[in-house]
């Protein structure tokens, strides 16, 4: 009976169409724009990415000059996370994961508290505007999935009109809670959007070594869900996406998983040294494709961007950076006895004892 | 679960006591929300849930897909968008999926966020030996979750602290364990009175007053640390008896006033010895009661081993006789 | 920005063929048999279902009466045990959960083990045959699933030519690790066959409301690899998916999800009343596509079965289990210190120090 | 990493030591297998495993999906097939989803099939705080792994006992958690040889002798302890300072014998006080040294608090002041 014998069982398949792209890497657009996007929407888009990108490259050289702790650079994922924020309301729940300033940014939370919050200070949690009710930033991958789904079941069984969109890297979609997440989204069909950050990498593990799947966006199959694969360097094609997320689950028409490809051009966080483990020419190709370049050329094809845009564009970019780094540099000392005061709502007998060592050590 | 006639109060067993609180909860607060395996339409496995779903709905007494981690996950989120879940992990023993969301996050959301956000859970679950169950269906671990700053661990040893205690931890704004001793789930009944009001979660309940000897314990070795009480004072000595009840944050300064005063102290606990609770609490005395020890503060415990299965496991479970036997040496000692 | 506009992302497509199935529940096959199975299998195959179902009910019975502690009965779910176990080979491993007494029958597992396991004795757990080499039963639902992934990474770097089989019940399809499983087999393409026993309930929950998806079979798209649904009370069906998945995973070719569509005629375990949560009715319809009867009829249509062997066969397995039941309970207690002897390979001086108590209370 | 010469004696760092041991173990034992996040080509975030998949292979030296429970549930299955996995998780704080895998599993195989199997795995994470590093990657959190029977804990305090431990712990047929004090990875160098011959995991290590008191700590702060001890010497008091390595199951002996001789205890631990092994410590020399003590045990440990984030990070370590003062209070106690 151990003979092979050619099987007789039929196979099912899996058939998605190729990645959603409006603008591509050379800043040509091979189809007609979302009919929302227009011109203001796109220089808009393009402001935030590049403060983004102007922040990041503060905060690495912040981190290198010791006033930083380890960051982690979202530099080539502009897209993603911009293109997620401008589909977002206020009414909406973000639940971010560590590479996701670009979308806090959008919620309202303020350049300085992202700075405060890689500078080593749980204080730039206490965030500000929509974000006043977003999860903090989560750093054990994928954990935030389920919690997202949560947000998701209060926001559904307290009649508010929003979505919770929730946000993962590559590497995350390895995890089990990643499938946990999506298949109880699928079965209540909860208003939660999951954005796939596909980076290409998790630290030093490339994508083709985290799962066999050709795409990340059929992992929706498991969960009975829809996966779209999106340009993920393309602002348009995540805005897209995102906000089709977003209009069906706000509508109640359920969950949706949505694989954005992009690039981390950077290293992991400043900790890392990417050159360990990639080649030149694979980051160098990667440029090729980033979203800001594209969507400046096209800008630019529509006559909608110029040089004297641009130069303003950078001055301003520089006055917010420096005035947030400034603010950032300002920050007082927390108190000594923070790192007992929120353990609990209210301190018990043994942290009171223990303020009371901590102080005399420390000061008060 | 008898009822008298035109009143609220009850003569129930434990487990129908955590019942009546979860259904007075249910009713007092329209964020309460309770979610688990198994929960809804069977009522539990152990029927702690029985009723709710029928009349409180399937949006208030959700029967979740079978994860654990999901469930924590899926509570924390809700806790943190104004809900206050109670989940149930229908084991202590199935627990462990979700200790990465125990610990990592629900633990965590008010300090992470210096204040911004907390996290108001509540997750029950039946645990300890006894019944002769299958494997992973008989640990105590409690003192793997007290370890955790920002959890709140407690453990009702009677129908009334169950009542009690449960509604206070569900009002609680910081997460609560709440673990039920399943082993006296049914063993006693009490009367109670359904008032909504809970019992503090900041103090130990002390049973019983003595002056010779002090008997800490919690959970269903109550049972065994009571009648060990019982037993002794037949032959006329007087124990203090302590119901630590919330395991953590530990009101020590019950414990330490009562071994002040006797001198002496057995602690009591089903769990494996290396490393629980009794053990905290014996370094609290070592470092405030030294100087009125009369003897070696002694701790009955489970051995350092795992549960066995059910044909061995009276084997593991600490004893009245084994209380009353420390309490004797101890009385010996000086 | 909110306005809802039809979408125009184009959805991915999953398409896959019915259930496999050779003996419908009325006894008439609908297509050949595979070319593997002839009357001799065929009989084989009646005997070991029936053989166990005799094995289940006694141990209700037992545990009725006191002589038992929880035992899950695999009543109407024997073919899925019994179609997978009469493919596995020797050299392959088996990772099983709790309700897979039928599979471990035939890796050699005493009836009196699978007595004893259930009658609380670890004892059981000594195993024997093949099945000396295979994990114990796994309680907490779907851990023994990346387990079994393990095993898989073992006998492919050991060069063994076997397999892995194990399996999981519905419920357990919803855990995480299910998918990390499915998905690291899928990456290293481990030789590795997990079976879904989905008999429709995981205790009081059933199994629409576990996922959305339509077939649990397609959540091996989540892994890229292959997912069968099987109709899990044909033995057959069981047999031909297993041994084809077992065949393409000693050949190197990967990995195979199968869903064994089945019923769980009876209690979750003694410990339970499922009439609490679902309709007579509904079980009364299972009944009617149970296996072993449609084995049965088929073989009695075929002329290979009569009267005179069900009257020898049941003979046989009545004194087969008298002696099983008979030795269970001659078992003699176990050493009062095995519960510490095996904690560690050496006993550690606190466990010397507590068997000296331990002896103490109890004895010798 | 310096190599004298025609010689296999090295100078190594904490982190180097542990890279030596396991190129020994690839080489000895072809059943060993690594496996874990970022271990290959990148050689592990700490290069604890650099240049080990360059040489091993990368079927010796395993990169796998991010999934720590997957992880620990691999390392579960090799090892009951006649392989040795050594798994890495990358930080201590990220064990926690292959928590049920370790408890529920590696830990009881042995007892579960009454010896039939066994589950010899070694899971390396590096542990503890003062490195700056974000959220969940400074905790410790051993005290929840020595409650559970099964495991044992081995924790490294130089780079000759990291050596010599961690081949002891992949030789050894337990499963054994090897908690790394990244804090010293890289503090001192040692002059080892690499001579495949392991430490024992039964014993306490004595590092400095004294008949005054006795510290006992493990991991990086025994970095602080020995400084205490270093500064107390030079007043006259004379410290004896145990490493404790194995955590669990603990050689309780060694430190018995010296408090017995001291009558004074310290006992150091970064942990959160609540719950943490020096309170099983304190407690069982509660039980058995009473008579012998002249001052309280004192523990000198973290607060009941996460990890504080960076900026705050130093205030929650045990400093060495902190021990020193501990001491003479003792001192003064009695
Ligand atoms: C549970 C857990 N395991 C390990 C880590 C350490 N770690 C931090 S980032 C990372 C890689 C994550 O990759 P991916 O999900 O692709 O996100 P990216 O960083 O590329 O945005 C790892 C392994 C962690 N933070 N949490
Ligand atoms: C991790 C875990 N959670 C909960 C349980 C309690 N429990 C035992 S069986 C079961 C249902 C399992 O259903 P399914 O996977 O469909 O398997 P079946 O019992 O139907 O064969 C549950 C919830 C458990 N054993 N393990
Ligand atoms: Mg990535
Ligand atoms: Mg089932």
């Amino acid at each position: 009976m151990s003979t092979p014998v050619p099987s007789s069982i039929e196979k099912p398949r899996y058939v998605a169409p190729p990645p959603l792209v409006y603008i591509e890497p050379s800043g040509k657009s091979n189809r007609d724009l979302p009919a929302q996007i227009d011109f203001d929407w796109l220089r808009q888009a393009y402001q935030h990415m590049s403060l983004i990108r102007a922040l990041d490259k503060k905060a690495v050289a912040l981190q290198r000059t010791g006033q930083m702790r380890t960051y982690p650079s979202c530099l080539g994922q502009e897209a993603v996370g911009i293109g997620t924020g401008m589909a977002m309301m206020d009414a909406d729940v973000y639940v971010p994961y560590y590479r996701d300033q670009a979308t806090l940014y959008l919620r309202g939370v303020q350049l300085k508290q992202i700075l405060q919050l890689w500078g080593g200070d749980e204080r730039g949690h206490l965030f500000d505007g929509a974000a006043k009710k977003d999860l903090p930033i989560c750093v054990p991958i994928a954990t935030q999935l389920t919690q997202a789904a949560g947000a998701a079941v209060a926001l559904k069984s307290k009649g508010v009109k929003g979505a919770v969109v929730t946000s993962c890297g590559d590497g995350a979609t390895s995890r089990g809670d990643f499938y946990e997440a999506l298949n109880v989204a699928g079965l209540w069909q909860l208003p939660l959007v999951t954005v796939i950050n596909n980076n290409q990498w998790a630290i030093s593990v490339p994508r083709q070594m985290q799962s066999g799947t050709p795409t990340l966006a059929q992992k929706a199959v498991a969960a009975g869900i829809e996966g779209i694969q999106v340009d993920g360097n393309d602002v348009v094609a995540v805005f897209d996406a995102v906000n089709h997320a977003l209009q069906k689950a706000r509508s109640g028409k359920g969950p949706t998983l949505i694989e954005a490809i992009t690039y981390r051009l950077g290293d992991h966080t400043t900790a890392d040294d990417a050159t360990r483990y990639r080649s030149a020419s694979e980051v160098s190709d990667a440029w090729q494709r980033e979203p800001i370049k594209r969507l400046q050329t096209w800008l630019h094809d529509h006559d909608a961007w110029d040089a004297t845009r641009e130069q303003s564009l950078h001055g301003e970019i520089k006055q917010q950076i420096e005035r947030a780094v400034a603010d950032y540099l300002a920050i007082e000392p927390a108190p000594v006895d923070d790192i007992l005061r929120y353990q609990y709502a209210d301190m018990t007998p043994a942290l009171e004892q223990q303020r009371t060592w901590l102080l005399q050590r420390h000061g008060g | 679960m008898g009822k008298d006639n035109n009143s609220n109060t009850h003569e129930v067993t434990l487990v129908e006591a955590v019942n009546l609180a979860l259904r007075r909860a249910l009713s007092d607060d329209p964020d309460v929300v309770l979610l688990g395996e198994d929960i809804g339409t069977n009522g539990g496995v152990f029927r702690a849930t029985e009723g709710l779903k029928q009349d409180f709905g399937y949006k208030r007494v959700i029967d979740t897909p079978l994860a654990e981690s999901m469930i924590a996950g899926l509570s924390v989120g809700m806790a943190t968008q104004g809900m206050k879940p109670v989940a149930e992990i229908q084991f202590m023993g199935f627990i462990f999926a979700a200790f990465e969301q125990i610990v990592c996050h629900a633990a965590r959301m008010r300090n992470r966020t210096r204040g911004r956000l907390h996290c108001p859970l509540v997750i029950r679950a039946p645990f300890g030996g006894g019944i002769q169950a299958p494997e992973h269906h008989s640990e105590s671990t409690e003192a793997l979750f007290a370890h955790i700053p920002g959890l709140r661990v407690v453990i009702p040893s009677s129908p009334t602290r169950a009542y009690g205690l449960l509604l206070s931890a569900i009002q609680c704004p910081d997460p609560v364990l709440f673990l039920e001793p399943k082993r006296i789930y049914r063993m006693v009944r009490q009367r109670l009175v359904d008032s909504g009001k809970g019992l503090p979660l900041d103090t130990c309940f002390t049973l019983r007053q003595g002056k010779d000897v002090t008997l800490v314990s919690w959970g269903a070795a109550m049972h065994e640390t009571l009648q060990a009480a019982e037993r002794l004072a037949r032959d006329g000595i007087e124990c203090e008896v302590i119901d630590v009840a919330t395991i953590s944050p530990l009101d020590f300064n019950t414990i330490k006033r009562s071994v002040q005063h006797t001198g002496r102290c057995i602690i009591v606990q089903e769990a494996p010895r290396n490393g629980g609770v009794a053990s905290e609490i014996s370094a609290r005395l070592a470092e405030t009661c030294l100087m009125h020890l009369r003897a070696p503060v002694q701790r009955v415990t489970g051995y350092d081993a795992t549960m066995p299965y059910p044909r061995q496991e009276h084997l593991y479970m600490p004893a009245t006789d084994d209380i009353i036997a420390a309490a004797r040496t101890t009385l010996e000692g000086l």
